[in-house]
Order: structure tokens, then C-alpha cells, then sequence
């Protein structure tokens, strides 16, 4: 009997509606973002037109399918790329940061550590501002002063992943922390005590170890990353990621069922993107 | 010729001092075990030994040479830890060869030492096994393995049984004593339980607070005890405070506070007529009936009935709970609680500590 | 090379950019979209870095290079100018000329004016109408400084006369905020973008609204009861221009660009996805016909002598229009 | 000795990626903001020093009331992803079976890897006035006429509880998963109510994870453009909405910082105070595993 | 009269069965313990009494009375938890004013309540102290009190003491039931070690999968155990598979798997001449030296010395290891490994039990 749960057999049905009911808000906008992708018409909205790939496919006006269509392709391989670098470095910060905290011993450690979670509760808005702002003043500076111009100080792809590194290593951080405090510091000693030099022992010991924390903070960072648009926004240059060029386009073109297309493309893609990361997770312990 | 020696050895963590000047020997082929309470400093002396500490003052000799300049990754010292730390992502296989491929041994010999090791260690074929498959008493066995397989000079054991339960502590007591007569490999066994030390050691090295109290083979330390400390944490005893009256012959007369007189050995030196002694008496010497040479009366307050190491505690006169060791309690002795009785003891079973201050 | 274009939506169609690599293989078309505020803040953000060729209306030039210097002034010889309209040339040399430096050509131009479903709202004059309880939650605008002046215009004054008074400007705005305020309950929603606009007029939701002409002449094509009616106080007039930011990196390419765009047959490809009028002499006419015909549904002559050629703002009176602009959007209604 | 200076060395490059992230990206540029929200601009490119952006703030109803406005919505936001999100929460945590516990976790964390965007666009097609529930509710014959479900205070709440009732969900399951049933039965043990029980047992021990829910949900709410923008319509004025308009539409990058400022401030300040309600630190909830 | 009786308690999960028709009273005021190795559904049972399972048949009756209907939070039996459970988010005080509160009671009363109950507890003084701050043992009285001071009439205990160390285990046995003693109160001890069943106990069910082999006072179970799990469970055993040769008088000859004879008590009736029998001797009866009815062959494999509890192991002709208990190993009894030894114990002292099948 768990006694958690509400005994009566009327409360047990209301909580499992209760459930239901919530888990269909849950698939509610997606369902209807990724269904009209399928529509053949000109506009995500009703009626239903009949079922079409169009969408996805066609390289025809005035349905240009996604795979045929320049800027969306394009987004998508600046978000790609975005998140692949961010992540990267996000992660490689995210471990430094992790052996700082759990293996180090410095004065005014918790005052760092409080420091180390800030980026997570500034909005992301204010880092984007900041960053910009920041950046901008560095520049200009520079440029009034030297007559150097330092062009990746402006918005950018540069700026953009570090407005997105700012908070992103935060996350990474809290997760290959986690890890590393469960990380029994005797599996070191033995390793060391078996002989093996320090170098040895972190590619054997520790690092496979905190393989799975690795691979889903980078798989977070990689989607954080890639759905990121407030501080995205306030740092975008010529080189726009997906989420930017799809709001540019709903609000200064249209939204053609194309978006919806995106939509359901990136909904599958994380999705399954998010499921690896569990199944490694939960394979490795 | 010994294996390991350690020469006035400490270590303070800033004015803490966890190891104060420690020195033993421990001859080749035997198990040496340290027995002490909770934080005496066993770990810290063990870790100074596998070279994780350095000491902040002493030697440590392995056949007779110095190690203190040789890193931990370089002495003939292996060890298995607390929780054993065997390697999680490696299999059976791996974890045992993972000292042999540090050294950059060759595949083949890696292979055949690693088949051998486990079958010494009789868990032949297990090489492919996931860590997380064995059981409790397995992994024991693999954590031995892994450290034997590189032929230390010696083997140091950090509390190996702390994790296992009851039952199987049991019986790995007995496995652990034959695993070493098979390798015939110096054990350094540390522990705070009194069974384990005295069941498997060849010495024990008794450690309180940071020093040795005593060091001597299982039955030294039970029977002859050279220290209250010992005395009290050797074996199950009763302790009561009390004056010397007279000290003669290696004969000492206690007063027991609250009251009672009782003959007991002098422990040591420095028990003189009139100063704070503690007597300790072993519950498995005291029975029931005015003894021939100690006596003391009281009323019986409770039966504690436990098989073969049944007790009956008895209140004495003078305020003090004294357990009794009734072998059997199989109902042929009929005692009640709330009976008054008398309990006796030889003299020579008894055996008072001077007390500091 | 790579040609970073910072402009509206629909002001570089694929099919264009397809025409352009293909006529010059070694350019590539890369494309930010963007609105007039958007433009000039990214420009000051990057300082003038970051796109090659960008395209703001006429009007947000002058100010815009003044205080943050982010345009490089432009080498006419490079520009086919025959191929342009010589009025709007001038209109826009009048405007975008700072120190003898010319900062902008002209590319589109259009208005923006009023667009009504005329089967469910016949009578729709001006901009006032869009305040009509007839038409309660039924209309929408674009709440930037368009509306600002083209309310101005509906209750019988002439924002542009008052550039130099800045006092009599405000005492204009605040009369302006105002009846917008109230208008705010007749107002379904602010459209953004021309995708908003076109979604709600398409599905009915709203019936008047604010419009450029351009987007309402694609609604035509859909839907000939969506007809745009210039104001009877006179359409807005823009002209969109091409500048060249200051630290752009491929001006050659564009400079052709610019002249390619302006190619008769490349006219009709931009009209027909922009639906604005090309800054060349015969600019109606390299209409595609459907938007011809929507225009002449659209305009009369008078209509056309009747145009509001946007003015250079002042330094400062956008900021005035601003907060009025905020002060309407934070003002709330049911 | 030579370990220590192994030790030194390690801690100095390991602190110097963590000293370079956390000064060059988060607190210089807050100093920078507050530098920029300190300058006052007199003309075209002059500045001086001072506090007119800020007593513009002050003096300008429409700036606070907006402020107060996100703040005041974030809360209600917050309280209601709370309300929405704890029976979730102990569903999955306390009553759901092992395995589909797993499964239903997943579930919920499915939307999260979805971008706002994207959120947003899948309830304006179904919420606006030819969207699928209107058509819906006319064909049952419940309306006559379509039905305009986008554009109201009541909607973007909806949709925020929507995209941040996650972030409740995820610190609640995990801090609930740790309370042992024990603790439960023991409640009823002794004699408690199941309202008891509810009351003072599982509310006291799911507090951090309340704590750290609630604040992730505020800070994220008070932070949140899109869904507000797209959901909001005429009404919607929004604190960030406001800053981004400053930056982009206003060029016055002077009054966006110091709207910034002020919305940082603003927010750390109500985390603060709930923090300090609740008698919880800040290390202690969201940094929690 | 009765606190508490059970008739036919079962409890079947699915086709699982595991509480199977167990029946018991416990008189009041009684300490009574259930004993029986882990998963054999003594927590399941406990449960069920508490209220969190609902049996598949049988009643539960507390002084006389049916609970099946009683709600768990209205039932008067209270519990102590395996891992306590006390609440973390409260403070001593508040943890034991919790029942009291819920009872609606008024605050002078539950000040003052608290205050004898942590007296009687000996922890005066702790009530605002937070949980986190006791040691194991003190959490254990603070969940003891807490249960008290609602006088319930009946305490349950899950094995209270699994989750503390050795020497403190050992202490809160003594401590538990002076506890129990105090307050006069019935408890119901659940515990898979045999030495606290044994220790405390006025009366101990062995329970072995789902069902109830003997219930019956300690010494009762030690002596005269009615089923070989019960002499296997209770107490240490040497245990030999053998076949029965002859059965008479209550007196079973057994031929020991393997080589050798020995007499020994029927321990149960379907004991028959040619049948396997198992066979039970304590290794405290066994002594070395051919004994007066059973004598058996070997040669000493080591020596186990652990004070009182010292043991010799004994490899015999027939292969099996036997421990023989030898109280004190104090160099008295000179022996060797590796010597021809005999070992023997007296006929009443072995059993012999059938084996099934
Ligand atoms: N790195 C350290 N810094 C400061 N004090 C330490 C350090 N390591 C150990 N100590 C202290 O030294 C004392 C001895 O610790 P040690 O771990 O050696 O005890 P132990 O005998 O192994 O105890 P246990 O049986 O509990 O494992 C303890 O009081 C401990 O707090
Ligand atoms: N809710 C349940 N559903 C199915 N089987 C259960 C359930 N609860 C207990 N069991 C099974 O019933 C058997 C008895 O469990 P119980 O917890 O009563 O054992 P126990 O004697 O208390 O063991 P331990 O000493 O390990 O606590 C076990 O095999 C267990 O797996
Ligand atoms: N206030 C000037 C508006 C300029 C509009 N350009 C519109 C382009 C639409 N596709
Ligand atoms: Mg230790
Ligand atoms: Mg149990």
C-alpha cells in the first residue's frame, strides 16, 4: 500500500484525470504546431487541406519546403554550429569548474560558489544587454583610443556564444558537479596506488567516470543553446541562429506552414536528442 | 628481516596531532593488524604509508629502505581501500590489470597473471563480469586480487569487512586469514573491531589517540593487557573505579568507589598505595557464588539470555552493574532477577590501571 | 565574397538572389530581415559592422548618421542612376545628404495608408475610421510612429509643419496619445510585421487596419475585397533606400547589387514579392499585373497628388514620439 | 613540498577559466550597465554623469507600472506553476510506478527541449480567433461566432505557467523523490490527518524544492520575452519588452541599461525576500544537485 | 488479556504469499520479537498491524478489539521506524509534540508532556535541539519517545537498531529494554539478528517465509528448538547433512555424510529410520578430547582465538569443518594447527531434524 497516495478510489481516478488533463496541455501546442506542418495550405491555421510533405520537401514557389529554403537551412547551420562550439567550451568550463568546487579548498569558496550560480537567476535579456553593452564599450574604446578595430567585440556569432557561455556553464557546472561529488576520491588513490601517474589516472579513472555527466551537460547546452533567443537577441549579428531567423520570420514575413515544418523538425530532433542523453545516463550507472 | 618499518612516525594537521610518533616493525609473511577507536589516527598512518600523507616528522622503511622520497605511484605498497574502490567502468578483467598495464606489461602476460590471480583468489572466469555483478564478498575477493596480482612487498587493508553485513563479515574473517597464508604476503590490517584484529593477526598493534598503546600477539593483549585502554578495549570487561590500599608483589588492594574491597594484579608501574586505580574483571571470570579470593555482594537486575555468551547483570552493593558470564543459561541454573546474590572471582583475574590525575 | 543584406522582409526573394549569384558566381547573398528601428540599432551596435548593404526608409537616415556615424557615404558614379526615378533620387538627395556626402539611394517606395475588408466595411475614408465603434475590435495598426502622424493628419494637423516647434509638437502628441488611448478598446491587436497584418485580414479577423500598401496589394491577389484605401488626409509616403554601413566589407558587391536590383526585369521579380513600387521611372508599370490592377484600385490621381512624403525627423523628436508610443502600448483597455 | 606547489599550480589554472567566465561575462558587464544607466546624454554623442535615468524611471508611471506589472504577473505566474506543478510533481515522485515514473518524466520534460518560439506559435494556432479551439467550440454549437482566445492578461499567464511550470516540476520531483515513505507513514502513525500530514510533514520537507522551483519560475518569468510579446497583443506591456524597445526601437541604450539595473535589482530583490520568508539560501535550493 | 493478537494474518501480493496464516498473542506489558531472515515478511506484518497493509484475511485485534477498519492514523499502536523517520524539517520537541498536536491537546499540556517524556527518555533539555544534531542513539530514544508519549498501546519496532554502528548497537540493546521496562508498555520487536531477539525478548517468534516456525521464550528456542531452521537460526551451529540409522526413545543414531556416527536428540517426529536428517551441535558443547557418547576424528586447521568466544577449527576425516567452542585460549591448552585431534560432546547436546524431501 503506498500510503503517498490518496486512498479513496474517487480521489485516485480525479488524480489520474488530473494527470491526464495536464499532460495533454503539455502536448497541446506542440501537437498543433507540428500538425499543421502537414496542412496544404498557405497558412498554419484552419481548415485542413489535405495532407502534404510540401512542408518539408518541396523546392517549388510558392511552397518552398524547409530543405530548400536558404535562410532556414542556414539558421539551422549557424545553430549548429553555435551550439556545437558553446557546448564544447560550456562543458570544458563546466568540468574546470567542477573539480574547483568539489576538489579544491580556497578562501571564500562559498562566496565563489554563490557567484558560480548567479548567471542562472540574471535574466537572460540583462546578459544579452550586458554583453552587448560590455563588448561595445571595449570597442569602442579601442577604436577611439588605438584605431583598432576589434569587429568580433560587435554582435556576432562571437558575441552570440559568449552571451550563451555566460549562463550555459553555470548549468554545466551544477551537473558535472553533481557527479564529481559522487565520485569516491579512493577510486584516485587506488588508481594511484596501482601505480598509474596522475595524468593516467584522470583519462582512467576520473574522466570515464564522469563521461555521462559530460555527455548530457553537453547535450542540455547543446539545446539550451540551441532554442536560446533573449540573450540571443540582444546579440545576433548577420550570422542569425534558427530561433532568430524563425521569429524574423513570423514577424516580418509570414508564417507559412514552413515554421510549422521547423517546428516539428526540431521537436523531433530534440526529442530524441534528449532521450539519448537519458538512456546514456542511465546505462552508465 | 622485516618488510615495513615505521621510526618515531607523525603527522599533525595544523596543531592536531593525528599520528604521534609511531614505530613498529612488521616482519615478512605476517599479519600485523592496528586496532583502535574511531578517529585514533589508523587511517592517516596507513595513508602516510601508501604515501597519500606526508609525514611531518619519522621514517618509513619497506626492506629496509626509506620510501618517504618515492610518490605513491611508485611503492611497493598496495592497498585496499574501505569501499574497496574498485573501478566501476572497468570489468573484473580490467580492474585486476589495471596495475600490470601501468607498468606496461605485455598482453599476453597481463592475461595469464590475471587468470591466475583469480583463480588464487578462487573466482576463476569471473574476468568478464561487470563490478556491479558480485556480491559483497566478490568484490572483497577482487579488490585482494587486484592488489596481489603486482606482488606487493606489502598488502594494507583499510577496515576491508566495515561495508559487508553481519553474517558475511563472518565468514570473511576466516577467508581473509587464509587468502594471506596463500599469498604469504605481509597483511597491515586496520580496524576498530576487536574480533577481527584478534581472530586474524599474528600481532595487533593496540592505537589510541594517535599513539600505540600496546603491541603484541591476540592472546598477549586479551590476557595480559599493559594498559587500562587496552585492557578496556580488548575483549569485553567490567570497569570500575576505585583506590589503591596496598600495593605489593605485583599485588594490588582496590577500594571500589561506592564500596567493596578486591585483590587484583598491578598493571603497571605506577599504581602506588592511595593513588586512582581503574579494575577491570572480565564478565567470562566472574560466577556466581562467593568467590575463593574476590567477593562482592549484590541483587541480580536482569537476565540477559544469549546463547552461549548469555549475561546476568547484577547490581552490586556499591552501586556499580556488574556483568556476569553464565555460559549456558539452559534453565539448570535457576536465577530470578530481583535475587540477591553473591559474585566471586580468582585474584588473578583481576587487574587494576593506575589512573592519570 | 559574401554580401550581408540587412533589409525588409520580401526585399530579397530567392529567385532574385538565385538571378545575382548567378550573374556574379563569385558573390554570395546572405540576408538579415529587419525593420527601420531594428536596422539603425544594430548599425550603432556594430558601429557600422557586421552587413554590407542595408536598406532603411528615407527618413531615418539624416539623424541616425549624425549622431552615431554608422553609413559610408556613397559613390554615385557606381550607380546606374539613369536607371532611377529623377524625383525620388532628389527626394532622397535632399534628405540623406550630410557635408556634400550622399548617404542613400532610393530603392521601393510606397505608402502606408489604411486596408479595409470592403464587403464588411464599404465606408472606410481615413484614419480615423480605425477608431470607429462600427468596426469595435475589429481593427488594428502598427503602433510606431506611422500611426502617430497619420492620427495627427486625421485630426486636422500637419506633423511636419510642426518639426521646428518642438513645445507645439509635444502639445500635437500628447492630443494623439490621447485619442489613441481611447481608440485602444476599438483595436483587436498591433500587428508587427507584414505576416500579422496579412493573417488577420485574410482570416477575417480584423476588417480595418493600418497597411503598407505593398503588403495590402499581395492581400488583393488573395482576396479582392481587401482593398487599401489611401486616407482622404493623404497616404504616408516612404521611399526604402539603400545605404552602405560604415565598416560594410564588400561594397562592389554592393554597388551591383544596387544596379541589378534596379534592372528592369529584376523590378518585376522584387514588385511582385515586395508589392512596392520600384524607384524607377516607370516604376507602376513593372508592376505584375495583379498588383497594377490593385493599385489602380487602390489610387486615383488625386490620391497620388495628395501623398505625405515622410520628413527628416529632428534629433530628439523621436524620442518624444517614443514615450508617446510607450504611453499608448502601456495604457490599458479591455 | 613539491605536492604543494602541485596543489597551488592546479588550484591557479583551475580557478583561472572560472575568475575569466565570471569577470569578463557576468560582472564587468553588470558594471557596464550600471556604468551606461549612470550616463546622462545632453546631445548628439555628449554625456554626462548622473541619476536622470533612473529619476526618469521614477517619474514616469508607465516605466514602473510595467515594472510592477512583470513583477506582480511573475508572482501570480509563479504561484500558479507552483499549484499546477506540485500534484505533477508528487504524482511522479510518490505515487506513479517505478517504471512508468520514468517514462512520465520524460513526458514532461519533452516541451522543455522545444523552443519558446515554437511554444508560443503552437497557442496562437490554437488559441486565435480561427484557431483550433474556436473552430472547435463552433462546430459543437457552444458559439455562435468565432472566439478570440490570443491577446489577454489571462492567456499569457496561461502560456508562461505553460513554458516555465517545468522548471517547478523538475526540483520538486527530485527533492520529493528523497523523502523517504517513512516519513509519510510515520505522519499517519502518530496520528495524523491526511491534511496534517500534506500540511506538516510533505510541504516542510519539499520546501527547498519549492524554494528553488519558485525562484527559477520568477526569475525566468520576470526574464521572458516571447511568450508575453506573441500572447500579450495590445495590452501586454512587459518589463523586458520594455528594455528590448529601449535598446532597439529607442536607440537609448542609456534608459534600456537602467532598466536593466533595475530589473535585476528588482527581481534579486523579491528572491531575496522569498529566500528570506522562507528562511532558505540560495546555495541550499537551486544550487542543489 | 491481551494487547495484541493476530488470527490468521495473511498477506498475498499477487500470487506472492508473503505473510502465510500467522496467528499470535502478546500479553500485555510483554516484550515480544519476531525473528527471521530478511524478506521472510516480518515488515509486511508489521505494516499490517500499523495499518498500511490491508490483510487478505485474518484479524488484528488490540485489547480485544478488531482494527481491520480503523484508519492507520487512528489505530493505537504506534511505530519506530527502521531508519526512525523522524522529521527533519522539526526539532526534538517538535518531532515528539507532533501526535500530541495532531490530537488537538493544548499547548501547556504537550510543553509539559514533552518535558516527562524526554526525562523519562533520559534526554532532558533536548527539545530544541535539531534532529541532526543527536547521535544514532539519541535519535533512536527521541523516536522511541516520540511513540511514547502518546501511551499507545502497543510499540512497534522495525528493527530499530540495523542502521547503527557495532558498539552502539550493543549499548541500545541493554538501553531498550530498561526503556520497555519503564514504561510498562507492549512492544513488538521486529529483528533478523538473533542476539537482540535473544538478549531482549520475554517472548520470540522465528519466522521463516511468511510463516511462523516457533514461537516461544529465548531460552526455549535455544534449547529446545522445534525445526532445523530454528536451530540453524538461533544461536551458532555446527550443522552436518546425514542419514537417520535408527530411531528410538527420542534418541536418533545419524550416519554423517561422509564418514562417522553420532547419538543425538530427535529434534521432530517425522524422523525415521533411513530418512536424511540434518545435524545440529553448538560449538560451545564440543570439547576437545574424545567424548563420553560422540566422538569424531580430525585435525586442527586453525585457531580462532577471540577472547571469551575463541574458537578452534577443526577439519574432520569425513571433510566437514567443525567449530569447537574452547572458552579461554590463554596458552593453557597448548594446540597446535595441524595436530590429530579427537573431538566429542555428550548425546543431548546434538539434534537431529529431518529433511524434506
Ligand atoms: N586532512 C585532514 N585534516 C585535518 N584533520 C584530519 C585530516 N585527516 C584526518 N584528520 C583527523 O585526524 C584524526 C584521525 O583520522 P583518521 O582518519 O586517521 O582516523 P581513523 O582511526 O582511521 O578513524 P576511523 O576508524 O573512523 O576510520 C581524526 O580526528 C581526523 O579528524
Ligand atoms: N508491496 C509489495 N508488493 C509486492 N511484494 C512485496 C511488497 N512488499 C513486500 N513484498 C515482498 O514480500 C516479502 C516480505 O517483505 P518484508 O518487507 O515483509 O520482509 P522483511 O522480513 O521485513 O525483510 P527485511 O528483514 O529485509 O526487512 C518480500 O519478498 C518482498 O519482496
Ligand atoms: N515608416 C516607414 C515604413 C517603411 C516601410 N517599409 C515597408 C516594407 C514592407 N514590406
Ligand atoms: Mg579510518
Ligand atoms: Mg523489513
Amino acid at each position: 500500500m503506498n500510503v503517498a497516495a490518496p486512498q479513496s478510489p474517487f480521489l485516485q481516478w480525479l488524480y489520474r484525470g488530473y494527470m491526464l488533463a495536464f499532460l495533454l496541455y503539455l502536448a497541446a501546442p506542440l501537437f498543433a504546431a507540428g500538425m499543421f506542418a502537414f496542412n496544404d495550405s498557405m497558412f498554419p491555421a484552419l481548415p485542413w487541406n489535405g495532407f502534404t510533405l510540401d512542408w518539408f520537401f518541396s523546392s517549388t514557389e510558392p511552397k518552398i519546403g524547409m530543405f530548400h529554403d536558404r535562410r532556414l537551412l542556414r539558421g539551422l547551420q549557424n545553430s549548429l554550429y553555435i551550439g556545437v562550439i558553446v557546448s564544447a567550451l560550456a562543458v570544458a568550463a563546466g568540468t574546470c569548474n567542477a573539480f574547483l568546487f568539489e576538489r579544491k579548498q580556497f578562501p571564500a569558496k562559498n562566496f565563489f560558489y554563490i557567484l558560480m550560480i548567479v548567471p542562472l537567476v540574471i535574466p537572460g535579456v540583462i546578459l544579452g544587454i550586458s554583453i552587448l553593452v560590455f563588448a561595445s564599450m571595449i570597442a569602442n574604446g579601442l577604436e577611439e583610443a588605438f584605431g583598432i578595430e576589434w569587429d568580433f567585440l560587435r554582435p556576432g556569432l562571437f558575441l552570440v556564444i559568449l552571451g550563451q557561455f555566460s549562463f550555459l556553464t553555470t548549468i554545466t557546472s551544477l551537473v558535472i558537479a553533481a557527479r564529481l561529488r559522487k565520485f569516491d576520491i579512493s577510486l584516485e588513490e587506488a588508481a594511484l596506488n596501482l601505480g598509474a601517474t596522475r595524468l593516467r589516472v584522470l583519462m582512467t579513472v576520473t574522466l570515464p567516470y564522469l563521461m555521462p555527466a559530460l555527455f548530457s551537460a553537453f547535450v542540455v547546452a547543446f539545446l539550451v543553446s540551441f532554442e536560446n533567443f533573449n540573450t540571443t537577441l540582444m546579440l545576433v549579428g548577420s550570422d542569425a541562429p534558427l530561433t532568430i531567423t524563425m521569429y524574423d520570420r513570423m514577424v516580418k514575413v509570414g508564417s507559412t506552414p514552413v515554421l510549422n515544418a521547423v517546428s516539428f523538425f526540431l521537436m523531433v530532433g530534440s526529442g530524441a536528442l534528449a532521450l539519448l542523453s537519458v538512456v546514456v545516463q542511465r546505462g552508465k550507472e | 628481516m622485516h618488510d615495513l618499518q615505521c621510526e618515531s612516525l607523525s603527522k599533525r594537521f595544523g596543531a592536531y596531532t593525528a599520528v604521534d610518533s609511531v614505530s613498529f616493525d612488521v616482519p615478512r609473511g605476517s599479519f600485523f593488524s592496528i586496532l583502535g577507536p574511531s578517529g585514533c589516527g589508523k587511517t592517516t598512518l596507513m595513508r602516510m604509508i601508501a604515501g597519500f600523507e606526508t609525514p611531518t616528522s619519522g621514517d618509513i622503511r619497506i626492506k629496509g629502505r626509506s620510501v618517504l622520497s618515492t610518490p605513491p605511484n611508485k611503492r611497493p605498497v598496495k592497498m585496499v581501500f574501505q569501499h574497496l574502490a574498485l573501478f566501476p567502468m572497468m570489468n573484473v578483467g580490467e580492474n585486476i590489470a589495471y596495475g600490470l598495464r601501468c607498468r606496461g606489461e605485455n598482453r599476453a602476460d597481463i592475461a595469464r597473471k590475471v587468470a591466475t590471480v583469480l583463480d588464487r583468489v578462487g573466482l576463476p572466469g569471473t574476468a568478464e563480469k561487470q563490478v556491479s555483478q558480485l556480491s559483497g564478498g566478490q568484490k572483497q575477493r577482487i579488490a585482494i586480487a587486484r592488489c596481489m596480482v603486482l606482488e606487493p612487498d606489502v598488502l594494507l587493508l583499510d577496515e576491508p569487512l566495515g561495508a559487508l553485513d553481519l553474517k558475511l563479515r563472518e565468514r570473511m574473517k576466516i577467508e581473509l586469514k587464509q587468502l594471506q597464508h596463500q599469498f604469504e604476503t605481509t597483511f597491515l590490517y586496520i580496524t576498530h573491531d576487536q574480533s577481527e584484529a584478534l581472530l586474524m593477526s599474528d600481532n595487533v598493534a593496540v592505537m589510541n589517540a594517535g599513539e600505540f598503546e600496546q603491541i603484541g600477539a591476540p592472546q598477549d593483549l586479551y590476557n595480559n593487557p599493559k594498559t587500562g585502554f587496552v585492557a578496556g578495549f580488548v575483549g569485553d570487561s567490567n570497569r570500575w573505579p576505585g583506590r589503591a590500599l596496598s600495593v605489593s608483589d605485583g599485588k594490588v588492594r582496590v577500594a571500589i568507589d561506592g564500596g567493596g574491597e578486591a585483590i587484583a594484579l598491578a598493571g603497571d608501574e605506577r599504581i602506588a598505595a592511595g593513588g586512582p586505580v581503574e579494575l577491570f574483571v572480565r564478565p567470562e571470570v566472574i560466577s556466581i557464588g562467593a568467590g575463593s579470593e574476590n567477593t562482592l555482594g549484590g541483587t541480580v537486575e536482569s537476565l540477559l539470555f544469549n546463547g552461549a555468551s548469555s549475561r546476568i547483570l547484577v547490581r552490586m552493593a556499591n552501586g556499580h552493574l556488574v556483568e556476569v558470564g553464565q555460559a549456558v543459561m539452559d534453565g539448570s541454573v535457576s536465577i530470578a532477577p530481583g535475587e540477591t546474590v553473591e559474585i566471586g572471582w580468582s585474584r588473578s583475574h583481576g587487574r587494576a590501571f593506575s589512573v592519570a590525575g | 565574397e559574401t554580401l550581408r543584406l540587412l533589409t525588409w522582409g520580401g526585399y530579397a526573394p530567392d529567385n532574385v538572389i538565385k538571378l545575382f549569384e548567378e550573374a556574379n558566381p563569385d558573390i554570395t547573398v546572405e540576408v538579415t530581415l529587419s525593420n527601420n528601428e531594428e536596422m539603425v540599432a544594430k548599425l550603432r551596435a556594430t558601429g557600422g559592422a557586421g552587413y554590407d548593404l542595408a536598406q532603411p526608409s528615407h527618413d531615418r537616415i539624416f539623424a541616425a548618421q549624425q549622431e552615431y556615424n554608422i553609413y559610408k557615404p556613397l559613390d554615385l558614379s557606381k550607380i546606374e542612376t539613369a536607371n532611377l526615378a529623377p524625383n525620388l533620387l532628389d527626394g532622397v538627395k535632399a534628405n540623406a545628404t550630410i557635408d556634400g556626402n550622399l548617404y542613400a539611394v532610393p530603392h521601393q517606395w510606397g505608402t502606408s495608408g489604411i486596408v479595409a475588408d470592403i464587403s464588411k466595411a464599404p465606408n472606410v475614408k481615413g484614419w480615423g475610421d480605425l477608431c470607429n465603434p462600427d468596426y469595435k475590435g475589429r481593427t488594428s495598426m502598427r503602433l510606431r510612429r506611422t500611426i502617430l502622424l497619420g492620427t495627427a493628419f486625421s485630426l486636422g494637423k500637419d506633423p511636419f509643419a510642426l518639426y521646428g516647434d518642438k513645445a507645439a509638437y509635444q502639445t500635437m502628441l500628447d492630443e494623439v496619445t490621447e485619442k489613441l488611448i481611447a481608440c485602444k478598446d476599438n483595436v483587436k491587436t498591433y500587428w508587427n510585421g507584414g505576416d500579422d497584418l496579412s493573417t488577420l485580414l485574410l482570416s477575417g479577423e480584423v476588417v480595418v487596419s493600418e497597411a503598407w500598401d505593398s503588403t495590402a496589394f499581395k492581400l488583393y491577389g488573395e482576396n479582392k475585397n481587401l482593398v487599401y484605401v489611401p486616407p482622404e488626409t493623404g497616404a504616408l509616403a516612404w521611399i526604402d533606400t539603400f545605404v552602405i554601413p560604415r565598416k560594410g566589407e564588400a561594397d562592389d558587391a554592393a554597388y551591383k547589387w544596387i544596379n541589378f536590383v534596379m534592372k528592369p526585369e529584376i523590378v518585376k521579380l522584387m514588385s511582385n514579392s515586395t508589392g512596392a513600387i520600384a524607384a524607377v521611372s516607370n516604376g507602376i508599370d513593372l508592376l505584375p499585373d495583379d498588383k497594377k490592377a490593385a493599385v489602380k484600385a487602390a489610387f486615383d490621381e488625386q490620391d497620388l497628388a495628395n501623398l505625405k512624403f515622410f520628413a527628416n525627423i529632428p534629433a530628439g523628436l523621436e524620442d518624444m514620439e517614443g514615450k508617446a508610443l510607450e504611453r499608448i502600448k502601456a495604457a490599458t483597455s479591455n | 613540498m613539491a605536492r604543494t606547489d602541485i596543489g597551488k599550480l592546479s588550484l591557479i589554472l583551475l580557478f583561472a577559466p572560472f575568475a575569466l567566465w565570471i569577470a569578463l561575462l557576468i560582472i564587468l558587464p553588470q558594471l557596464g550597465i550600471g556604468y551606461i544607466s549612470l550616463r546622462e546624454k545632453v546631445g548628439p554623442g555628449e554625456y554626462t554623469f548622473g541619476f536622470a535615468n533612473y529619476i526618469a524611471f521614477l517619474s514616469e508611471p508607465i516605466y514602473w507600472n510595467t515594472l510592477l506589472r512583470t513583477a506582480w504577473m511573475s508572482i501570480l505566474v509563479t504561484a500558479m506553476a507552483l499549484a499546477v506543478g506540485f500534484p505533477v510533481a508528487y504524482y511522479i515522485a510518490k505515487i506513479a510506478h517505478r517504471r512508468s515514473r520514468a517514462a512520465l518524466f520524460l513526458m514532461c520534460l519533452i516541451p522543455l527541449w522545444v523552443s519558446d518560439l515554437v511554444r508560443a506559435f503552437g497557442w496562437i494556432v490554437i488559441l486565435r480567433e480561427t484557431g483550433l479551439v474556436s473552430s472547435f467550440l463552433q462546430k459543437i454549437g457552444l458559439v455562435s461566432g468565432p472566439v478570440e482566445l490570443l491577446y489577454n492578461d489571462a492567456t499569457v499567464v496561461m502560456g508562461l505557467v505553460y513554458t516555465v511550470v517545468l522548471f517547478m516540476i523538475v526540483p520538486l520531483v527530485s527533492t520529493l523523490d528523497g523523502m523517504d515513505n517513512s516519513l509519510i507513514e510515520a505522519g499517519y502513525n502518530l496520528g495524523g490527518s491526511r491534511f496534517t500530514v500534506f500540511r506538516r510533514i510533505v510541504v516542510p520537507y519539499a520546501m527547498p524544492g519549492i524554494v528553488a522551483g519558485c525562484i527559477i519560475v520568477f526569475m525566468l518569468t520576470a526574464g521572458s520575452y516571447l511568450t508575453p510579446i506573441l500572447l500579450g497583443g495590445k495590452n501586454s506591456m512587459w518589463f523586458t519588452e520594455q528594455i528590448y524597445e529601449q535598446f532597439v526601437t529607442r536607440y537609448n541604450w542609456e534608459s534600456g541599461a537602467t532598466f536593466g539595473v533595475l530589473l535585476l535589482v528588482f527581481t534579486s530583490f523579491v528572491v531575496w525576500l522569498g529566500l528570506r520568508l522562507t528562511g532558505q539560501s540560495l546555495a541550499s535550493t537551486v544550487a542543489k544537485d
